[in-house]
Formats: C-alpha cells, structure tokens, sequence
C-alpha cells in the first residue's frame, strides 16, 4: 500500500473503484479521464468510453487534452454526430455512468458551472452547462469529481445547471473530493468516507452546511501500487 | 456552375451587420479564417451561434462584432475560461452582449429543428435546471399518447453557417471525416451556407465515396478554399490541433492590451489566411498530420 | 468477449412467438437469410415492421408467422404488389393480418423516436390524407411556440432487430455503406439487435475508419456471418440485386401453389444460408459485384 | 416533329417540359424518372435528382428498376439516410417538384395508392403511401403521371393517400394522362389540353364526374425528333 500520493490520485482511483466491468462511461477529460483508464487497466477492461464529441471506443495514443482531441477519433470504434450522442446514447439510456464537475456543489446534489453571482451580471461568468444538464438526468448514474471548500460546497448553489436531489431523483451516486466522499440519504448530502489523514473537522471548515456524517465513517481505502503505477504512467499504449 | 470565391468575397456576400450567423465545429474544423475575416470587414450586431464559443468567438466578441450569444458551452476546451467574453458579460467591454443560453442537448436539438423546418424539437431535459428560468425559450409540450412532459425549444435557424471541410468540390458537395459534431444540421437549418475546404476536388472525387458526403451542394452558395484555415482548431488528415495555443489564449485573452496586439498582428496585421500561414512559417510544418489512411470499400455492383 | 453465432442460434435466442420484429433495409441490405430462418423455425403471431415490407415479408405472411404488420409501403419494388400479403388481406389466407399503417415518414419518425426514447415524434404530415381516419395512433401536437398543430405519431420499440451489413467485427461494430435507410434506427430503437454480415472482419479493420460505424458493438446481442445472406436484395460492393428474382416473384406469390413449392425448395429445403448458396450454384457468380473502390481518406493528426 | 409515338413518350415529353432548370426533384422510377432524365439532357441540365432511397445527384449507368437499385448510389453526389431525406430534403424545404402516380385520381387531386373498396376489408390491397403522403404536402410542386379511365378519374377516391385540394391547398401542378393534361383551378381539376388526335369526348368517357374544359383548350406539342431519340436511346452514360 502505497503513502506517497497526491489527492488527485487518491480521487481518481476512489472513482475508478465505482466502474463496472461493461459499462458505458461519457467521459470528459482531466480526472474521469484518467479514472476511466485505470478502471480499464484493472477490473474493467469492457468498459466503453464516450465522449461527448462523438468518439466512441477511442483508444488515444497520447494523453487528450480536449474532449475533441483527433486521437480520441483516430482508431476509434465509431464517430456519431451530436445529434446521435445525445438522441441515440444520451436520451437513448445506453449510457450507464456520467462524469460531472462543477464550480459548486450544493448539499442536494445541485451542481453549476453557469455563474458566480447574479445571472444577469454574475461576478463571474463560467461555461455554462456543456452536456451537463442532460448528463445528470439522462445517465443512469453519475459522479461528481470536485475539489472542495466553503466556497464550493454552498448550502445553495448560485445557479442549478445540473440538478440533483430535486423532484424526487437521486442525485449523483457519490461526489469525491480532496478531502472525503459522500453520498445521498434521502436527498441530502453524507459523508461517507474520508481521505487517509483528513478529518471530519476538516470537512465541516471546508463545508457551507451542517453536513451529515454518515454513521460507518470509512477511509478510503490509499491507492495501491499498482493503481498508482498506471496513472503516473499514463501510458496509454500498454 | 461553380461557387467558388475568395474568403474575402464570401463573408462580404453572405455575412451583413445584424445578421445570424454559425460557424460550428466541435473542437475539429472550426474556421478560424472565416472569423478573421469576419473582425477584418468589421461586422457589427452580429447574433453569433454555436454549442462551444471558443477561441474564435472570444475574438467576434473582443473585436467587438458580436450582439447576442446563443451557447451551450462557453470555455476554452481543455485550457480555461474565454476572457473576452467574460469582460464583455461581467463588465461590459467593448460593449454589453446578450446571452441565450441553453444546453449542448437543447444547441442540437433548436438546429436539428432548424433544418427539419419544425417548430419546435422535444427532449428530456431541464427538469430542475435553472436554465428554463432565465432562458423563457425552454418550453414544455406534452406527448399526445403518454401525457408526458417534455422539454421543447424552437428552431434555430441562422442566415448564414459557415461549415470548414476537408474537400469539396467546386459546387459545395463536401467530404468530412473525424468529429462531425452539428455541421449537417447546421448547414441544413441556415438560409445561406458558406463551404470552407482544405483543397478543392474534382466531383469524382466527391462521388467515389458518396457515403463520405456530410453536406450536399445543393444547399451551398458558396465554396473557400482555405487551406489551413482551421488553425488552431485542426483538420484530421491535414494537420493536428495546436495545443499550445489554446493554452497560451488564455493569457493573451486576459489582457485587453495583448489581446489588441494579437489582432493587431494576426487578424488586421494580413491580408487573408494565407498570409497568416506565410506568418506562420516551420509551425504548419510541425502541426502536419501524419498518414494513417482508411481501407477503401467497394461500390461495386 | 464474441457475439458470433449461427444464424439458427440467433434467431432461436432473439425471436420469439409474439414479439415484435424488424429486419429492415430499403431494397438493399435485407436480411432474406434471417426471414428464412424464422419461417424455418416456424415463429408464429410476430408483429413485423418495416418501412417496405417486400418479397421476405411476403414469404413470412404467407408462411403464417405474422399476426400484425406495421408498415408505409408493401410492393414488390419496380415489380409490383405482393400477392401472399394480398391473399391475407383481401382473403383471410393462411389467416387475417392486423394492418398498421403510416406513410415513410411516419415509420421513420416511429423508428427515430424509438431510438431517441421520445414518446413521439412531431412531423408536418397526413393533413387531408385518410391515414389518421384509419390508425388512430397517428395524432396531433400544438406547437408550444408557434400555436401550429403538426403531426405527431408514438415510438416504436421492437424486441429485435435484425439488421444486415457488408462487414462487422466480432462485437457488432459494423460498416455500412450504400443506402442507409433507417437501419441505424432501428437498432437504436430495438431492445435486442442481431448483426448479419458477409464479412466479419478484425476490429482494426473497424478502427481503421471509425465513420464508417453505423452500428456500435455496445448495441449488439448477435453477430452472424452470412455471405449472400441478402440475396435477391443486394449488398454494394458484394453482389447485385437480382433483378430477375423480383420479377419473377410476382408469378410465384400469385399462385398458392408456387408460393409453396417455393418455401419447400428454398427455405423448408435447406439447412441454413449456405446450403441456400450451393443450390444458387452460378447464379451467384453472375450477381458478383464489380470492383469501384472509394479514395481512402486519411485518418492520421 | 415526329408523329410516330407512344402515348407514354408523349406524357413523358409533357412531364420533362414543366421541369426548370436547377429544380431539385424527387424523383421515382418509371416515367418520372424518363422524363427527368430527358429534361437534364435538353433545357435542365442542372437538375438534381434525389430518390427517397437517399441517392442524391445520382447518375445511374444502367435504367435503374427499383428505386434503391446500386446503381443509383455508385457515382452519387451523395448517399443519405430516410431521416435525412424525409426530415431535411423533403419538410426542409429543398424539394421543389415531386411525382406522384396513384390507382385512382379525383377531381380534387386526391390521390388513392391504398385501397379500392373498404380500407378494412379491400377489394384490392394496393402498397400504400410510402412517401407519397408527405410528397403531396411538402413538394413545392406535384407532378401527376397516370393512365386514365373511369375507374382511376373517379369524382371520389376510395382512399385519400396522397390529398389534393383540400384544406385550401392548390393540388397537383399538372395532371399528365394517356388522354390530356390537366390542371386545377378554384380547387377543381380542369382539362388544359389534349394529346394530338385525343378528343374532349374521350376525356369525357373516361372520366368519372362532369370534367370542366379550358376555354383556351390546347394541344400538347408532339415529342419533337430530338426528344424521342432521347427516351428511346435511354442512353444514360450520353
């Protein structure tokens, strides 16, 4: 078990450990990228990988930097317009896990990636929803991948982009962060497990709520060596 | 009859201040040179659509051509925010710009209608979103057999698209291979279409693979050849993405002086595309695609 | 992890009696194959779709394997109509057939709403037409944005499809080119979807041009090799439609007796596709394709 | 002017006639396809052909016998699928002339290719709309190519496949018959002109309600010797 690793390692191999072998991911790039490739190297070798541009089955052989990347495209199983991504795959429930970011995640699983502020004149002006509204309605499950602080962990998000635990959904299956993970009892966000060497009262500071703190408290458990020898690697050739 | 033209002919032509335009392209085939020469001829109150403003749009917006946006996804894909755009929403420079806002779902689905000449396209979407709040064009209709609720939004349909592509011939029929992204409904939803292509090719060409035809002549009234003309959005089989650049606009979009300076340089500073690929120099060269050819399949009969 | 199965495997696991099928194909790329096979494993009370029910849909009819068929034109393309199907419904011969009709681009709509997961699809059509008067699943819906009253007709979701192509990988991924009709969605729309190919080729083949994909594995339930499998439909690039066989058929389907000497040589009579094919003897050399081989394009960055 | 032909050959002349150059038509197999192959090779070369099967801007080497015959796709411009065809070509707006045929014609340009007799227990099962529904109400214009007598001119048809003049519309453009040509005027099928040797009593007698006359009531022009050599030669690679 390895004890030299980086939060961001610890989230991508904490969101790998959730892909089924088989599934179909939309993935984006940064973090759900690499988690994708690890949980494929590992327990998940079918698993198939969609991007929103269209690439299915893409097998880069070098490290994308933009979902629209021509080695997600070269080699690939199929390219299919937007239309087709969000109709057919999207809509069409084919897909089984989305990826989700966001500037703020709310204590009901709301997310925005739309402004800072007022709408009409934010304080600051963010991308917008991209395929993340219908993401976080149409994908059978999804995880949010969020650095965390006050700041981005409000009790109200400024602006729902992608909604979570409204209207009697479910909201996103788990939401991991630098400092823990968490899921949703009963439309409410739980701590269900912490990073090795974080601590409860570290959440709560980095928290705009009273958050719940689940009962069986874990920690997650540290990447293993082998985890951490693929996506420091990054080799996408092996 | 052919549609061929220069660059400069073509936005004079078909693209006038006030008017709804689209230049599309999901990360791949964006035309750069047509948004250059669009600053250059100095439009005015343009609505500007697309799924993803990026570069070339933050420089409309800077340049100061651009009225309304009508978006999905506003960013630098993979390197950051769009800071023209941004000084424009939060602080009104050069001028205050109209937002409408939508997801990439409801982007498809208004230029799906656009080119059906529906009224409307349902989708399951918004449920919960703030979006149909601020954006009254989300509506709702209900199935006539299951008494759902769904989503609606109107029919986009622009005076003129803007469609880059790898070849064409000299009426406009175009093949393009790669990411495909909402060109076809793009160019099928727009009143007046304006094909860019890396080379022009013989019709043969075009119908020895008839498959490969994203988008029919007969809906195009003009044909650019542009090669390089997606720099540094990419041209598979042509020439890669330019990375480096993406990343780098983020600092130059940040500061109004170098932004100015980069127009001032790239944009008002040449002519047309070519002499920004003269200016270019050895890093064409760097960004040329490598050859990984397809299996031909037969026609026969 | 292959798919690759007999044809009799095939249709054994995916069609059952009573489900609802389609084995679509506009003249080209009909699975003539699969049809026999149903009407071999003598598969009873199938609803079966298809926009052009032709000479296969004919032989099911006449077979007795069909309760229900949803449909927008039933001929014998360029020869005529198709006398099994008549003598159903004009004369309860084997038994009556349930008919539910629309016009090509009501199917289309069905079939895209289907693959979408829409209840229904919206379309300017059947405004004075007797269609509506006669299928009351075809309906009305108000424009949320204009007031305008279009059509609208429900999804439809078969249990299978069955779906011919000219090359596919172990997995499904498969190539198409030629008419497209409205195979993609089908598939899309279907719960379970079998593959027939002339080919199976390696996946590379596949990833050599990923636009070329109409069908995605990740759809597929089945994969089966079945050179000739369309025949007298065609496959370009592979063999000829038979021309002669369509022509013929008029006289064979008008006559009960023909009908099913027909059955009992062609389809009773043979094991499977590939005894189908040593019976054709030269026939099949005669409707072999000619070579006209596309340009490749360049998949490299 | 030559005055040796068929009744076909002048209907198809007829037909080729009212096409204009640079037109966009949909095209079906038959006469319709004739008389638009006549009208690329004398005033309409820029005639682009699409077939509902998708082929568009084909050029065919050989008389193709089904509309989805491979050679209508092998040298196309470009091959697409229905729901581009029916979506994008014909409710876009791009279709300028359709063809229609029909069993039975009325004097409202209703056209019936479903049923003679009772929809529920036919007579005769005819195949059916196909596209022709959509082709009566989304062509800019219609083109009607049909044999004539009593039994196809009814003053009803049994099935409105394909409607004419109802609900306002104008109906067909033309009405191109064995006998004459007609056309529709206040919402009612006129006689505009006949074929040579074709007399107003003949179109009475095959005509199933009280057919009204033009007043300036014309002849067809016969086929000219440079059209016939061109029907007849159905010479397509010339």
């Amino acid at each position: 078990m390895a004890t030299d690793y980086s939060a961001n390692e610890l989230m991508v191999c904490q969101a790998a450990r959730q892909l089924r072998d088989g599934e179909v991911v939309f993935v984006g790039i940064g973090l759900p990228n690499l988690a994708c490739n690890l949980a494929r190297r590992l327990h998940a070798p079918g698993l198939v990988l969609i991007y929103e541009s269209g690439a299915v089955g893409a097998e880069p052989k070098r490290l994308p930097i933009s979902i629209g990347d021509p080695s997600l495209v070269t080699n690939s199983l199929s390219v299919c317009s937007m239309f087709d991504v969000f109709s057919y795959y999207l809509q069409g429930g084919l897909i089984d896990v989305g990826f989700l970011q966001g500037a703020q995640i709310d204590r009901f699983g709301n997310l925005n990636t739309t402004v800072i502020g007022d709408y009409a004149r934010p304080a600051v002006r963010l991308p917008g929803s991209g395929g993340a509204c219908e993401i976080a309605l149409l994908a059978k499950r999804t995880f949010v991948i969020a650095p965390q602080s006050k700041r981005s962990f409000p009790e109200r998000v400024d602006f729902i982009t992608s909604p979570g635990c409204v209207d009697g959904r479910a909201g996103p299956a788990m939401v991991v962060t630098n400092l823990g993970c968490y899921e949703f009892v009963e439309g409410e966000m739980v701590l269900t497990a912490l990073h090795p060497g974080c601590t409860v009262e570290q959440v709560r500071e980095n928290t705009g709520w009273e958050i719940a703190i689940a009962e069986d408290l874990k920690y997650i458990e540290p990447p293993t060596a082998e985890e951490l020898r693929i996506i420091r690697g990054q080799d996408l050739q092996d | 009859m052919s549609k061929l033209m220069t660059m400069k002919q073509a936005i004079r032509r078909f693209v006038q201040d006030g008017d709804t335009i689209v230049i599309e392209g999901f990360t791949h085939l964006i035309c750069f040179a047509a948004g250059h020469e669009i600053i250059r001829q100095r439009r005015r109150e343009l609505t500007v659509c697309r799924l993803t403003p990026d570069l070339i749009y933050d420089q409309l917006i800077g340049a100061g051509c651009v009225r309304r946006l009508i978006f999905s996804w506003a960013g630098n894909p993979g390197a950051g925010p769009l800071h023209a755009l941004r000084r424009a929403v939060e602080h009104d420079i050069p001028h205050s710009i109209e937002l409408e806002e939508y997801s990439h779902f409801g982007m498809v689905a208004r230029l799906t209608a656009g080119a059906a000449k529906l009224p409307f396209y349902p989708l399951r979407d918004y449920r919960g979103s703030d979006l149909p709040r601020v954006n009254p064009r989300i509506k709702t209709v209900t199935c006539p057999f299951t008494g759902e609720e769904l989503a609606a939004v109107p029919a986009l349909n622009p005076d003129t698209a803007i469609i880059h592509v790898q070849r064409a011939d000299e009426n406009g029929n175009a093949h393009v291979w790669g990411l495909l992204g909402v060109q076809k409904e793009a160019a099928f939803a727009s009143r007046q279409v304006i094909i860019v292509a890396e080379e022009i090719v013989p019709e043969s060409v075009i119908r020895a693979d008839p498959n490969r035809t994203l988008i029919p002549g007969l809906v195009v009234d003009a044909v650019v050849r542009e090669p390089f003309g997606c720099h540094p959005s990419y041209a598979q089989g042509y020439y890669d993405r330019d990375n480096d650049f993406y990343v780098r606009w983020r600092e130059i979009s940040q500061d109004p002086g170098k932004f100015n300076s980069y127009l001032d340089e790239w944009v008002y500073g040449v002519r047309d595309r070519a002499e920004y690929v003269a200016r270019m120099g050895a890093a064409c060269e760097r960004l040329k695609a490598g050859d990984q050819y397809c299996e031909p399949v037969n026609y026969g009969y």
